[in-house]
């Protein structure tokens, strides 16, 4: 088990101990709300580095997602066909991703940084830098129901959880993402379609980031050029604090989970604590030192022992 | 699949061939790979594959399973003309392949690894049964003889349990035809029998195999037809029975080889050059006691898993020491490989690929890379100077092709190997850690390297030998340490060196 | 009145923590709060300059700590709306300062009015050039309330001013290093630049510095602020004008909204702070630091 | 020395100045002419472009965000990464500018910067060797640290106004060619001769390619990571100068814009991020492509907003021209 357990674990502790209202309901829904949409660009990120890969275009196809949403939404779709056009942008996003990295095995890193670029690209001309607004109500109400005493946006980030869960385990998709990660000629000469397995990791990415966008434009009424900028960094740093490996296919979903719960949890007990944002700033480093520093400490006892 | 254990050595070929490969040509860049090569496999019978390194071998057998695609060529499958592009081609037709670099996925566990590409799936919702590949994991490994848990990690296991996992994935596809890259690479003796016994029963029940080999005992104990590859043609296909190993040895290489190669002459030992004593570490050496003698070349012998490699590691300094103490030229060595190298001395690593080569570097970068400070004292890098000295050691080594800026990627097993341990020459060492410097290697290779290695210990060097072909340390060695489950289980002077002694002491201990 | 002094609990935000007008901001809404005899003021700035998303999870955040009341100004006007609408729903009062949020309710809104600061340093960059010239516009981050208004202004006074040319309008989003690049591919284009319109002062700095580095001193800058910087490069020179835009005030203005709206005192609804053009002639009162300065009259500003 | 098959000095062979280059010539060809065609449509499309002003311009815009490249392409090259670069320039420049405007020398400030640079770089290192850390998030983690000091030390505030002498590290210039263009020529002559031309630099290649291999090939690995890490600092410490020289000021937000520009100049120079493969000068022709892009945008009046939009099709561009390079590499012997 990653070092992330014992330390988020910690972290609730103290934060319920010494952050008033940290345990109030309103604060465990906004942990939630806050969580969803992190956890939704984590899941794929955890299929995506097991594959040695990286997204780091993710942050910038949500955003543009979100804006294409809310330009149909404005202009008078349905939630439908809104939800329809940014899943498509999505995937168009993931199957570029995937198809320059699968196919022309460019690296994921060059990659995703190029299309990063041309997301955030389109979306600033898109709307000319400003935010779109004038929604309507729709998307706005979905983003505030309760389904079985569940805030829709937790119940959708639980579902891709559990869909990812299902992938990674039971299909054989999901021991391909192991494969391409571990040892991909292995995948080839087993006689898989290696290359299309490998594009499919990047385009579930871009379709739950299609998906993502739901949460993101419900969760301002109106959508930003660059809103979502940035939080595939979060993503990676809550993969990698969950011990998933950037080498040899080697993951945890769980640990995921954990990394984007420890990451939420800290933000949201700083801010409750009223900490200077300077600091804010200095003990998420450290936060991440720490994991990463147990972690190591951890394995290389394990190594010796074995 | 596993029928009475019949010897098959007898059996007629069938008349038409279950798989033949006609007029196959295979060309990368600046290199004819294959030449016009014709095959056929026929049921029920072992087909063994020589040739030297880069001869050509492992290609053939990646365009047979479409992982390679042939310039030009056919394929007859049951006498029909048949269409191999892709790996999946080659499956449906009841082809499996054991290549030589390993194929598992780390973090899969054994059944997974087993079943990749063709795991089994509940009818209605096509999620994974994994309570069936694990029953059926089992059962395959079970005919291996092998007791390893099914839930198991593949990054978990040993390089020879690794082996013993691929074939039990090639075993599970029940093909007809079946093709091995030297499976007995990695194995130890006692393994080696085991696939044998398997073989000839698989044999006996029909299925056609492809066997690449570099040990030519192995051809006389398995084999019932041979073809020898040279340069990528190939130079003759005959029945086992009626070659002798000399025969084919000449065909492979064009010229007179001995079968193993013999120590030219004995020199005197010198002063002690390495001294451990009570050595213990983490990886499992448990308090072994050894030295090696300026002059000498040193056995370190054992099965599988018998902890050499631990102790050539720690020697070399990339393993931490927990107990006893390693002395170089009488001082205590302390610190890292790079400390350890300093004063002379060279590991040539088992595992080329994880730790000897830098893959993507050129042959030039990759011999000198030990000996930089050597070359140039005073730091200042000088690339004319380290072309020309990496053309002194390919000619040294016979490298092909002799080109100092290809990449080591695309070089063949046996030439990688080579290179392994070409980069230590030009570092001046006068300690050598040879950890199984001829796996893999062809026949000519293999003596080219022996006699590289006797030629060092001549001008005064010191080599203790790791080697998993008991022949080697037999014929090589001035004596032998016989390692078992960590230990020293005994030591054998020239005298007491053979098979025999080295298994006993191996298994039983003294 | 500091008479009903009661400890009130503030929570401040600011759109991030890298310009100095935030840092004044923040000095004035110290010093109200103390003046008035207010509890400590908790600020909050997102960690990576300027992301909504932050923002918006500090806002939920502070909704659970449910201070006395909260000052706001806003990333995107328009994005935190829904989130505004849950602190409203949570019954704590709001007062919306420097960036207009689009939505929500607002105890008050307090304000430069940055139409009227874009207009001002237009028309004085204008009738410095005499009505004729060429000039460019370097614009602040694209979508904010601050940055689309004053360039707004800064058109209405080229429209008041046929006879000079925009030869360009580009965003440098409020950075120092991005405006003095844009700046020197501009001048690489035009041979004759005779002024340049800055959303903010630290965009005219950098566009001073090109200006400078290629020998064109003779470019007038005008910019919108009015930092300590702004006032030394007035007074040197460099700088021909700035329309003010004063943190300190608003920051003061707008807790005194909060704090009296507790109080039960009646607050206007928008207050807006007039600035001058401050120039060579006015540095004076801009030349205090912000720990000595002293926060307006309340009266002078809630008519 | 028994075993020597060759010694250096048994082997004359000419000394070629061509080796600087070896291995990548072609990809280096692809990357100018990259330069060629974008400079031939900006030279058809603006009359400005091919001014030698302009071109000096280019050059001067380049050389910043080359600065910082130039370090993180070392520690690339090793088979490291370092996302802390810019972090570590808002922070050495924050605590230089504080050292020279409380009236000390300028001298001082940049020593403080290059002080503050090469320490945060030796955490880096120290991260890395001896604690074992994955680079990525080591640095990355680092990243948020530096930044917090920043912001915790200007306290929002900003520090301007340095004296002329100083300036000119950033504005000046000497025989009509501006002052940070020397320093990038400087920093490019300097870098590539020793990743070319040293043992260490070798060493260096050969650690990036296979880390294990290298170790066991007796090369002082933790020494040679430490160096990367220190001198990737340096480089943030000596961009850091040429920053506060040039625009006069220093904000605890300055270096973050910086970050993904110097990652893309070394994307684009075509070192590979799995180590072991690139050149310092192919991020001198990726910053030069970066700061071409931008410039002519600029000249010919095209939105801001497109920026962000080209840049990443320049970048893919780069990389997808490499495939042709690729294949070539690794066969020609
Ligand atoms: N992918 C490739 N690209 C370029 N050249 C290749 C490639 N694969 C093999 N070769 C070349 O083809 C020739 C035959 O290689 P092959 O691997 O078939 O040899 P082999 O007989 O299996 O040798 P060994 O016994 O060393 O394994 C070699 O010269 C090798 O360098
Ligand atoms: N049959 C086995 N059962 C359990 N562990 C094994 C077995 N074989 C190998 N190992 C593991 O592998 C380690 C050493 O393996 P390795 O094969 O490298 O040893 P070796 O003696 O150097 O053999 P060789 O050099 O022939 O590979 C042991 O410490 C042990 O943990
Ligand atoms: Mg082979
Ligand atoms: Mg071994």
């Amino acid at each position: 088990m990653p070092a992330i357990l014992p330390i988020g674990l910690l972290l609730v502790a103290g934060a319920l101990v010494a952050v008033h209202g940290f345990a109030s309901t309103r604060n465990v829904a906004n942990l939630g709300l806050q969580a969803s949409i992190l956890l939704m660009l984590a899941m794929p990120m955890t299929l995506i580095i097991m594959s040695e890969g990286l997204d780091l275009s993710a942050g910038a196809v949500l955003s543009l997602c979100s804006v294409v949403m809310a330009e149909a939404l404005a202009g008078g779709h349905g939630l439908a066909s809104a939800l329809a056009a940014s899943v498509a942008v999505g995937l168009g996003f993931g199957l570029a991703n995937g198809a320059m990295v699968s196919l022309l095995a460019l690296p994921p890193f060059v990659v995703t940084l190029g299309t990063l670029g041309i997301a955030e690209g389109a979306a600033l001309v898109v709307t000319e830098g400003n935010a779109v607004s004038g929604l309507g109500s729709g998307i706005a109400s979905l983003y505030a129901l309760d389904v079985f005493g569940l805030p829709f946006p937790v119940l959708v980030a639980l579902a891709t959880w559990l869909l990812t869960y299902v992938l990674l385990h039971y299909t054989r998709f999901g021991t391909y993402v192991f494969a391409i990660g571990g040892n991909r000629d292995a995948l080839v000469l087993a006689g898989a379609p290696a290359w299309a397995y490998h594009i499919a990791i990047y385009a579930f990415g871009g379709l739950v980031s299609g998906v993502a966008a739901l949460l993101l434009t419900g969760r301002m009424n109106a959508a930003h050029p660059t809103v979502a900028i940035g939080m595939e960094f979060d993503a990676i740093a809550a993969v990698v604090l969950g011990g998933t490996s950037f080498e040899r296919g080697d993951g945890r979903l769980l640990g995921t989970v954990l990394g984007v719960a420890t990451i939420t949890v800290l933000r949201n007990a700083l801010d409750l604590l009223g900490i200077e944002s300077s600091l804010q700033v200095v003990s998420i480093g450290g936060l991440i030192l720490l994991v990463i520093v147990i972690d190591r400490l951890r394995r290389s006892r394990r190594e010796q022992v074995a | 699949m596993n029928r009475d254990d019949t010897d098959g050595s007898g059996q007629p070929a069938s008349a038409v061939p279950l798989l033949a490969l006609r007029n196959v040509s295979k060309t990368f860049p600046g290199v004819r790979a294959l030449d016009d090569v014709s095959l056929d496999l026929h049921a029920g019978e072992v087909h063994m594959l020589l040739g030297e390194n880069g001869a050509g071998k492992s290609s053939l057998i990646k365009v047979l399973y479409g992982a390679y695609r042939a310039d030009a060529g056919t394929i007859l499958c049951d006498g029909r003309l048949v269409e191999i592009t892709r790996p999946a081609d080659a499956r449906r037709l009841g082809i499996a392949v054991i290549f030589q670099e390993f194929s598992l996925v780390p973090f899969l566990d054994l059944a997974q690894n087993i079943f990749l590409g063709r795991e089994p799936r509940r009818p209605l919702t096509r999620l994974i049964d994994h309570g069936r590949m694990h029953r059926e994991a089992r059962a395959v490994l079970d005919s291996l003889g092998l007791d390893y848990d099914t839930r198991a990690l593949a990054v978990d296991l040993g390089v020879a349990q690794q082996q013993m996992v691929e074939i039990a994935k090639a075993l599970s596809q029940r093909a007809r035809i079946l093709v091995m890259d030297e499976p007995t690479a990695a194995l130890s003796e006692r393994e080696s029998k085991t696939l044998f016994t398997l073989i000839r029963q698989l044999r006996a029940s029909g299925v056609a195999i492809a066997c690449i080999s570099h040990r030519m005992q192995e051809v006389f104990e398995l084999g019932d037809r041979v073809t020898v590859l040279r340069d990528g043609r190939r130079v003759a296909t005959l029945p086992a029975r009626e070659a002798t190993p000399d025969q084919l040895i000449g065909m492979m290489v064009g010229r007179a080889v001995g079968a193993v190669y013999k120590r030219r002459q004995y020199g005197k030992a010198g002063e002690i050059v390495l001294e451990v004593r009570g050595l213990t570490t983490a990886t499992g050496v448990r308090d072994v006691d050894l030295n090696v003698r300026e002059g000498e070349i040193v056995g370190l012998s054992g099965l599988v898993g018998a902890g050499r490699t631990e102790v050539a590691r720690a020697v070399f300094g990339a393993d931490a020491i927990v107990a006893g103490e390693v002395r170089i030229f009488g001082a205590i060595a302390k610190g890292g490989p790079e400390r350890i190298a300093a004063r002379g001395v060279a590991l040539i690593p088992e595992n080329r690929k994880l730790e000897g080569l830098a893959l993507k570097r050129s042959v030039q970068d990759n011999l000198l890379v030990a000996s930089l400070w050597k070359l140039f004292p005073r730091g200042w890098y000088r690339a004319g100077v380290a072309r020309a000295c990496a053309r002194a050691l390919i000619d040294r080594l016979r490298v092909t092709p002799p080109a100092p800026r290809r990449m080591v990627r695309v070089l063949s097993g046996g030439n990688q190997q080579k290179i392994v341990v070409g980069k230590w020459l030009a570092a001046g060492c006068k300690l050598f850690l040879f950890d199984e410097p001829t796996r893999g290697i062809d026949v000519g290779a293999k003596s080219e390297i022996f006699a590289l290695i006797e030629d060092l210990v001549e001008r005064g060097a010191a080599v203790l030998l790791i080697s998993a072909e008991l022949a080697e340390i037999v014929h090589v060695c001035d004596r032998a340490y016989v390692m078992r489950a960590g230990r020293i289980g005994g030591e054998l002077a020239r005298t007491e060196l053979s098979e025999e002694n080295i298994l006993r002491l191996a298994m039983h201990g003294a | 009145d500091p008479a009903s002094a009661a400890g009130e609990r503030l929570a401040a935000f600011y759109k991030n923590q890298v310009d100095p007008h935030f840092a004044l901001v923040r000095a004035g809404v110290e010093a109200a709060a103390k003046e008035m005899g207010a509890g400590p003021v908790t600020h909050y700035a997102p960690t990576r300059p300027n992301n909504l998303a932050e923002q918006l999870s500090e806002i939920e955040d502070v909704t659970v700590k449910k201070p006395d009341a909260i000052l706001f100004m806003a990333v995107d006007p328009r994005g935190v709306v829904p989130a505004i609408e849950k602190v409203n729903a949570a019954g704590i009062p709001l007062v919306n300062y420097n960036d207009r949020v689009r939505g929500g309710k607002f105890v008050s809104y307090v304000a430069a009015d940055d139409f009227n600061l874009g207009l001002d340093a237009g028309r004085y960059l204008l009738k410095a050039l005499g009505g004729k010239g060429n000039v460019v516009i370097l614009e602040g981050v694209k979508g904010s309330t601050t940055s689309d208004d004053r360039v707004r202004g800064f058109h209405k006074a080229l429209e008041e001013n046929p006879g000079v040319k925009l030869l360009a309008s580009q965003p440098a989003n409020y950075q120092r290093l991005q405006a003095l690049q844009v700046m020197e591919n501009l001048i690489q284009s035009n041979s004759s630049i005779d002024g340049v319109m800055a959303a903010a002062d630290v965009m005219a700095f950098g566009a001073i510095e090109a200006l400078e580095a290629a020998g064109k001193k003779a470019t007038m800058v005008v910019g919108i602020g009015g930092v300590p910087e702004s006032i030394e490069a007035i007074k040197a020179g460099r700088l021909l004008a700035t329309a003010e835009f004063n943190g300190y005030k608003m920051g003061c203005l707008a807790t005194m909204a909060a704090l009296r709206s507790l109080r039960k005192e009646t607050v206007p609804d928008t207050i807006v702070i007039k600035g001058i053009v401050i120039d060579k002639t006015t540095t004076g009162p801009f030349e205090v630091p912000a720990e000595k300065r002293t926060c307006p009259k309340w009266e002078d500003y809630a008519k | 020395m028994p075993n020597n098959p060759v010694s250096a000095t048994a082997v004359r062979s000419p000394q070629h100045w061509r080796h600087l280059f070896a291995g990548d010539g072609a990809e280096l060809a692809l990357r100018v002419a990259l330069i060629v065609l974008i400079g031939s449509a900006l030279a058809l499309a603006s009359d400005a472009f091919l001014s030698t002003a302009n071109v000096l311009n280019v050059l001067r815009q380049a050389s910043l965000i080359f600065l910082l490249a130039a370090g993180l392409t070392l520690v690339i090259l090793c088979g490291g990464f370092d996302l802390s670069v810019a972090a570590n320039l808002t922070l050495s420049a924050c605590l230089a500018a504080g050292v020279i405007k409380s009236g000390l020398s300028p001298w001082l400030g940049i020593a403080t910067a290059l002080a503050c640079g090469t320490a945060a770089g030796a955490l880096n290192g120290l991260a890395v060797t001896l604690l074992r850390l994955p680079p990525f998030l080591a640095t990355y983690a680092m990243l948020w640290i530096l930044q917090g000091l920043a912001f915790h030390y200007m306290g929002g505030q900003e520090i301007f106004g340095f004296p002329p002498a100083f300036r000119a590290l950033g504005t000046g210039f000497a025989f009509g060619v501006p002052v940070p263009v020397y320093l990038m020529a400087v920093v490019l002559f300097v870098a590539t001769v020793f990743v070319r031309s040293t043992n260490v630099g070798q060493e260096i290649y050969a650690i990036g390619a296979n880390p294990e291999a290298a170790r066991l090939s007796g090369i002082p690995m933790r020494r040679r990571q430490m160096l990367v890490y220190m001198l990737s600092g340096l480089m943030s410490g000596i961009a850091a100068v040429v920053f506060l020289a040039r625009v006069n000021a220093a904000d605890s937000g300055m270096g973050e814009p910086l970050l993904l520009p110097a990652i893309a100049a070394v994307l684009i120079g075509g070192t590979s991020l799995f180590g072991g493969v690139g050149s310092v000068l192919g991020t001198v022709l990726g910053a030069i492509i970066l700061a071409l892009v931008i410039n002519g945008m600029n000249l010919l009046d095209i939105r801001a907003q497109w920026q962000p939009l080209v840049v990443g099709v320049v970048l893919l561009v780069a990389v997808m021209v490499d495939l042709v390079a690729r294949g070539r590499r690794e066969r020609i012997g």
